[in-house]
């Protein structure tokens, strides 16, 4: 091959990251079906060490070109992706920012704040009046952490009250337990958020099987197509969800690829927004063939 | 009963090595030692003689620091004393060698020898000294075992003779040999009683069990019995015979030793017919027939084959060639449950590794090998139970609880359970490797009147042993191994130990009385 | 005084953690929180009664988690199947529920070959499968969720959210597994050989033992219960991913210990296995009842109760003999 | 013709796989390929190392990976804090790396310590304390990440990047611990003991060994083990998360038993832990080499190559015996 791109990402281990690695392997089929120059390499990464472990031999055995990379964790990555620019590779980042922004040539930039944010404030907006809030974070990480204050940042000013946050992993079944407890905690719940679409519909269970779904409504958040598929339609408890596209991942291999397709000076930083997913505007955001 | 307990005493005006007063010992409510004065002297083989059950090893245990004693006191070398740990006795040149074997089967003989003990250079152990050591220390056993073997790939006499080796390395001041023969050969016997003289000779002090009571008249020098936990008496050896020595252990006249089993008729049935078979385990081209309502008996010297041959036709280990016949039809057992189903059963002579277990309950363990007897559905409790209080009674098990673990039960004891155990199914042919081992006088002669009660039902039984004695005293014909081979089958007359011995070591038969004839007798003697 | 510390410590725990959870929520005791707590507690208890099975007979098996994930997700994809063929959603529900039993006595029936033909340990074998399973039901699902169609699942729900006389369906089933798995366990032949095996493989051998037979059958069923626990999982959220049944080989091998069986093999108690898969759910119940214990902790206060629960029965236990 | 299959198993597995890569790809081979996976093994090796340790005397430690990221996040904290206090970066680096010594061999003293005299399962301890290593690091990182500063990892750095004669620094490091593991296990009285206590513990106690304390120390060795690969850890990544060392105790365990050690106890191999803890991270070199296969069934590959390696050794060997 004239030009091989590596693509390093986490691995399927849960919905949004299972959405991710079927678009980053679309990206490869149609981008190699069209470029008979062109190779791309992915790698899906158990943890971050594994992931170091795949950059290195992306360089070592693979002599990449370009490197897209969304990392597992941002400061244990930094580093790695370092040696990698060394080597001369071309460098897309998506999602989450390394904590040296000089090392990358583009950045595909989710909004993870914004995610939360967004939820928040439509929260804030549809109980004007008040009303009591519970959340579901996912694995505590940056991320989490990030998606959390950003919900915070959205209700805050607001009559919300939240009564309280627990992880439930990213995971639907330790949300449908979550939500159990919450519901047996909580004799009035007017909103739950969920940092996961996943989790959202674990949570939904829950409170189908208590009978509780008229006293509440649940915002989402990543864009499951169950989850979008239920929002468009308007019969779900889940009113609304957050877009969090894990096709970023194809965008970025779209433009590290036009980068040496089209000769084009293609640099820079590309903010995906996290917008609100309604009814309204459900139908654009359906993937019927995606996993997520 | 007056004793001379204090003329050696005062004869040697030495102090005891080791002296027990007043020990008393209780497992819970059960009291099994009352009040016990013992004293062992350096320089003394002291026997230790009693039923099962009696509280031998319980006693040992406690003089060794393996147990401590719930009332009374002990004095080493004339100083009162309480060993707080076993490591704390072993430090004073106290060693046990257990009833049982202690070796950690993963590891080398050398290694298991000096194990505790290391021999270092510097920081690192220093194989090649140790390795040394062990040789020679076998070699003072005549045991032949390679110092590198895992002990896992030895037999039991051998891994008996790792266990000698290992406590002689340890310098002892008092050596307590609880049963070390019950697994040797009389070959093996003599080498060991050879090193105990020795040490006897450097002034060790020697407790010695044994339920063989010639091994007692060889060796002792003085015997204490116990019986029921309680000390009877303590004579020097030289004034009682082995009559006096049972009587005092029984607490009656013992009367036939060996029970009179007919010589079953030379064209009786022949239920188990064995041709040409040989395995990976050693053997080669072995054949026999067994006749219905027979004891055969099968001798030869220790790693003859014996075993091996017996697990290979139960299925346990696979025959490579060969056949197989029972009641005239050809059988293939590939599993000891096919030879079980066929109504065979082998008692093995490994019963803490291969006969019990340990950490259950005499009910579980005596029902284990005839679980489907008691089983319809659900295994029917009370049946159980009752057979095994048949069990009990009918073979003297002397236990405080159907309940109480086997491993607490003493060596003997074990051994009528697991006698017990593979007897419930009631076989056709039964094969008793090393029946009696650890079994006081008084219960041998009760095993033995099994034996003869399964013949007279029509039975057909098979013996292995390394007790000569036995094989001639029960056999009506003898199957004589030599490594791998049945060298010879003896009947009538020709069953004499120089007979069996000749095919043992492979001479063949003494119608040649010419060349020969030197070695044999050097042989027998060295093994008698 | 004696008391029979084995049996009682699992209870001891069970105990304090139900005044725990009395004391930090009046919710607790309701009628509704109990009953998730039971239901919750019968993936993993069930579970974790077959893992009682293998482990007294001296193996392990680390594979259920994955297990679970990959029968479930071929339950799915069967009955998703299927419902384009027929429109008797019982009989799509009939034959999805029989396949997963199917494959779960074939992937313990599988674990069961490798670990005696093949002499490896069980550590070792199920290592491996719980590995492969976790991969097959990714690459099934596409790295995404494989769903069950509704028609189906609304067909099939009962199976979770039903009840008889106000007991849900899958406490009656655990229930009647836990009976089943006693009885089995210590009333019948198979029991004691699978105790015996555990105990001493050599000792069953020589007591004309098949143990490699045992050892086998404990593993399927340990697969059996693993696809009875997939086969009321599946209706709960119809859905399953690689996320599905993480970890839940730990929490099933800590329930049986927890229960009082000894890692070691040689002794089970079923009973004490359904104390452990209940002291399991109760602890995380109980975190999420109060906010009194930050979020990030709750991992140490499990492994910390954990360990309490197995001192109360070992340590104290031991020492009092 | 008589092979020793139980040392060769590993080492036909190694070789295996050697020609599977470079059938795959011709820079397989090359020496910036070969140097990365010694480097990128040290992690694994050296805690399978002091696992070796721990399996051989009949225990096990799951809780090894957790406290590799509590080791990991303790010794970036307090480096961080170091830092402002001193100007001396070395001073700061040295203090910081013997602080994760001293942790890993307390860590291993409390998991030694709650097995021998509170008589608990070490699978229960070590899962215990695996949740509370893990929930500390996520309750010190506040549910994120610890860094380290740029300044002290700068001055850290060549821990992990540096070479000596073109050897990196950690397969200096992982080569002496290897040597210096099978020393202690072949060569001293403790080694034996330790083996002795795996195979009978009895046995052992019966040769006066003192086999808590033969226990503690391997635990002890264990996380000294653990605190070394932690030391060699930081500077490459230079964080530690809640996600740091996931499944490292997995990975040890198998490069251990792939080596032939008996995972239930009694029988140690230095040299097999080493050739497991390579074959482990070649299969992961290898599937990063090609994508021939699914990303997906990653999982599914590394089991397969688990078992079979384990199977060249136990299966086969067993039957020539
Ligand atoms: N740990 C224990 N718990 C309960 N009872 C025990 C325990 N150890 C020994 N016993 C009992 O103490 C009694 C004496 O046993 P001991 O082993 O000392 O007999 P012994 O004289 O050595 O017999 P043998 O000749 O059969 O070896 C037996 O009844 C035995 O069951
Ligand atoms: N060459 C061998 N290879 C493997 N196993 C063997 C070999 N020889 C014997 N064995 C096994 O070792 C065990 C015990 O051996 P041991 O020497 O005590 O028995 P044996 O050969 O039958 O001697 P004896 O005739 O004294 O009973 C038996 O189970 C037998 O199967
Ligand atoms: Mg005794
Ligand atoms: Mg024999």
């Amino acid at each position: 091959a004239d030009i091989t791109i590596g693509v390093s990402i986490p691995s399927a281990t849960h919905g949004w990251a299972g959405g991710m690695n079927w678009h980053a392997a679309e990206a490869k089929r149609r981008l190699e079906a069209a470029n008979p120059g062109l190779k791309i390499i992915i790698s899906a990464s158990g943890s971050a060490t594994e992931q170091a472990n795949a950059l290195e031999d992306m360089v070592s055995v693979q002599n990449i070109d370009a490197l897209v990379i969304l990392p597992f964790e941002s400061d244990p990555l930094t580093d790695p992706v370092r040696r990698v620019k060394e080597s001369g590779a071309f460098i897309t980042v998506v999602d989450r920012g390394l904590s040296d922004p000089t090392i990358r040539n583009i950045y595909v930039a989710g909004d993870n704040p914004g995610f939360g944010r967004s939820a928040g404030q439509y929260i804030a907006k549809t109980l004007s009046d008040g009303g009591k809030v519970v959340a579901m974070r996912g694995i505590p990480t940056v991320i989490d952490d990030q998606r959390m204050d950003g919900f915070l940042a959205g209700i805050k000013g607001s009559k919300i009250e939240l009564l309280d946050s627990k992880h439930a992993n990213w995971n639907r079944d330790k949300a449908f337990e979550v939500m159990q407890d919450f519901l047996t905690r909580f004799p009035k719940i007017d909103a739950v958020w969920a940092a996961d679409d996943d989790m959202a519909l674990g949570a939904l269970e829950a409170i189908r099987e208590a009978g509780r779904e008229t006293e509440m409504f649940l915002v989402g958040g990543g864009g499951a197509k169950d989850v979008v598929a239920g929002v468009r339609d308007g019969n779900s408890s889940i009113a609304v969800t957050v877009l969090y596209p894990p096709a970023m991942i194809a965008t970025a291999i779209d433009l590290t690829a036009a980068r040496f397709i089209s000769n084009g000076p293609v640099e820079g930083i590309f903010n995906l927004a996290s917008p609100l997913i309604t009814k309204e505007n459900a139908a654009a955001f359906y993937f019927a063939k995606s996993p997520y | 009963m007056s004793s001379s307990n204090d003329s050696i005493a005062n004869s040697l005006d030495v102090l005891p090595a080791l002296r027990a007063s007043g020990i008393n010992k209780s497992f819970g409510p059960i009291a099994v030692l009352h009040d016990i004065d013992f004293e062992v002297y350096p320089g003394e083989i002291h026997a230790l003689l009693g039923e099962n059950g009696a509280g031998k090893s319980t006693l040992v245990k406690i003089l060794a620091g393996f147990e401590q004693p719930t009332s009374g006191s002990l004095a080493f070398n004339g100083a009162p004393t309480v060993w707080d740990s076993m490591r704390d006795a072993e430090e004073n040149g106290i060693v046990l060698i257990h009833q049982e074997l202690n070796l950690a089967g993963l590891l080398s003989v050398e290694e298991n020898i000096f194990l505790g003990r290391e021999i270092k250079k510097g920081l690192f152990v220093d194989h090649t000294t140790m390795r040394k050591k062990s040789r020679t220390l076998l070699d003072q056993l005549e045991c032949r075992a390679s110092v590198t073997a895992r002990v896992d790939d030895l037999s039991v006499a051998d891994q008996q003779m790792i266990e000698i080796a290992k406590a002689t390395s340890r310098n002892a001041n008092v050596l307590f040999l609880d049963e070390p023969t019950a697994v040797l050969t009389p070959h093996e016997t003599k080498s060991l009683f050879k090193l105990l003289r020795r040490l006897k000779s450097e002034g060790v002090a020697i407790v010695f069990i044994s339920h063989k009571l010639d091994e007692i008249e060889q060796i002792a020098d003085r015997i204490t019995v116990l019986r029921d936990g309680k000390h009877i008496d303590t004579v020097p050896a030289h004034s009682v015979t082995k009559d006096d020595m049972a009587r005092l252990m029984v607490g009656r006249d013992l009367t036939e030793y060996f029970p009179h089993i007919p010589v079953p008729d030379k064209n009786a049935d022949i239920v188990l017919s064995v041709q040409g078979v040989a395995t990976d385990t050693g053997i080669v081209d072995a054949g026999f027939d067994l006749r219905r309502a027979e004891v055969l008996g099968f001798a030869g010297l220790q790693g003859a084959g014996r075993t091996a041959l017996m697990e290979a036709l139960i299925g346990l280990d696979p025959i490579t060639t060969g056949t197989i016949q029972q009641n005239g039809t050809t059988v293939k057992f590939k599993t000891p449950g096919d030879a079980k189903t066929a109504r065979i059963a082998y008692l093995t002579k490994d019963r803490k590794g291969k006969g019990l277990l340990l950490g259950n309950d005499l009910v579980h363990n005596f029902s284990l090998f005839a679980l489907e007897k008691f089983t319809r559905f659900f295994i029917n409790r009370k049946a159980e139970k009752a057979a095994f209080d048949a069990a009990a009674k009918q073979f003297d098990l002397r236990a405080a609880s159907p309940k109480m673990l086997a491993g607490s039960l003493s060596g003997g004891n074990q051994q009528k359970l697991l006698l017990a155990k593979v007897l419930e199914i009631n076989p056709d042919i039964i094969i008793l490797d090393e029946p009696t081992r650890g079994i006081d006088v008084g219960a041998k002669s009760q095993i033995y009147g099994f034996i003869a009660d399964l013949v007279s039902q029509g039975r057909s039984v098979i013996v292995l042993s390394s007790e000569l004695s036995e094989i001639i005293g029960l056999s009506s014909r003898v199957a004589v191994m030599h490594e791998g081979r049945i060298t010879g089958v003896l009947e009538g007359d020709q069953i004499t130990e120089e007979e069996i011995m000749r095919f043992a070591t492979g001479l063949g038969a003494s119608t040649d009385a010419g060349k020969n004839n030197t070695t044999t007798a050097t042989t027998v003697e060295e093994i008698s | 005084m004696i008391i029979n510390w084995k049996a009682a410590g699992p209870l001891i725990a069970l105990g304090a953690l139900l005044v725990l959870g009395t004391l930090i929520n009046g919710n607790f005791l309701s009628t509704g929180n109990m009953t998730n707590i039971l239901t919750r507690s019968s993936f993993i208890g069930i579970i974790a009664i077959g893992a009682t099975f293998v482990i007294s007979s001296g193996s392990i098996d680390l594979s259920v988690g994955s297990m679970a994930a990959f029968i479930a997700g071929v339950m799915i994809m069967f009955m998703n199947t299927l419902k384009d063929l027929t429109d008797l959603m019982w009989l799509v529900v009939l034959a999805g529920v029989l396949a997963g039993a199917v494959l779960g006595m074939f992937a313990g029936w599988l674990n069961g070959i490798l670990t005696t033909r093949g002499k490896i340990e069980a550590f070792i074998v199920t290592l491996g499968t719980m590995g492969i399973y976790r991969s097959l039901v990714t690459y099934l699902a596409d790295g995404g969720t494989l769903s069950l169609n509704s028609q189906v699942r609304s067909m099939y729900r009962p199976v979770y959210y039903g009840d008889i006389l106000g007991i849900p369906f899958p406490v009656i089933i655990f229930a009647a597994m836990a009976v089943l798995g006693y009885v089995v366990l210590n009333h019948t032949a198979y029991g004691r050989h699978v105790q015996s095996v555990g105990a001493n493989e050599h000792v069953a051998r020589y007591s004309a033992i098949s143990t490699d037979r045992v050892k086998i059958i404990a593993f399927m069923i340990q697969g059996a219960c693993v696809a009875m626990a997939t086969i009321i999982y599946v209706p709960r959220l119809g859905s399953a991913s690689s996320s599905t049944g993480v970890l839940w080989e730990l929490e099933a091998i800590a329930a049986v210990i927890i229960g009082g069986t000894l890692l070691k093999g040689g002794y089970g108690r079923i009973g004490g296995t359904v104390a452990g898969a209940l002291i399991l759910t109760l602890i995380g119940n109980i975190l999420n009842l109060t906010d009194a214990i930050s979020n990030y902790l709750n991992g140490a206060v499990q492994g910390v109760i954990i360990i309490a629960a197995v001192f109360l029965q070992r340590g104290i236990g031991k020492k009092q003999k």
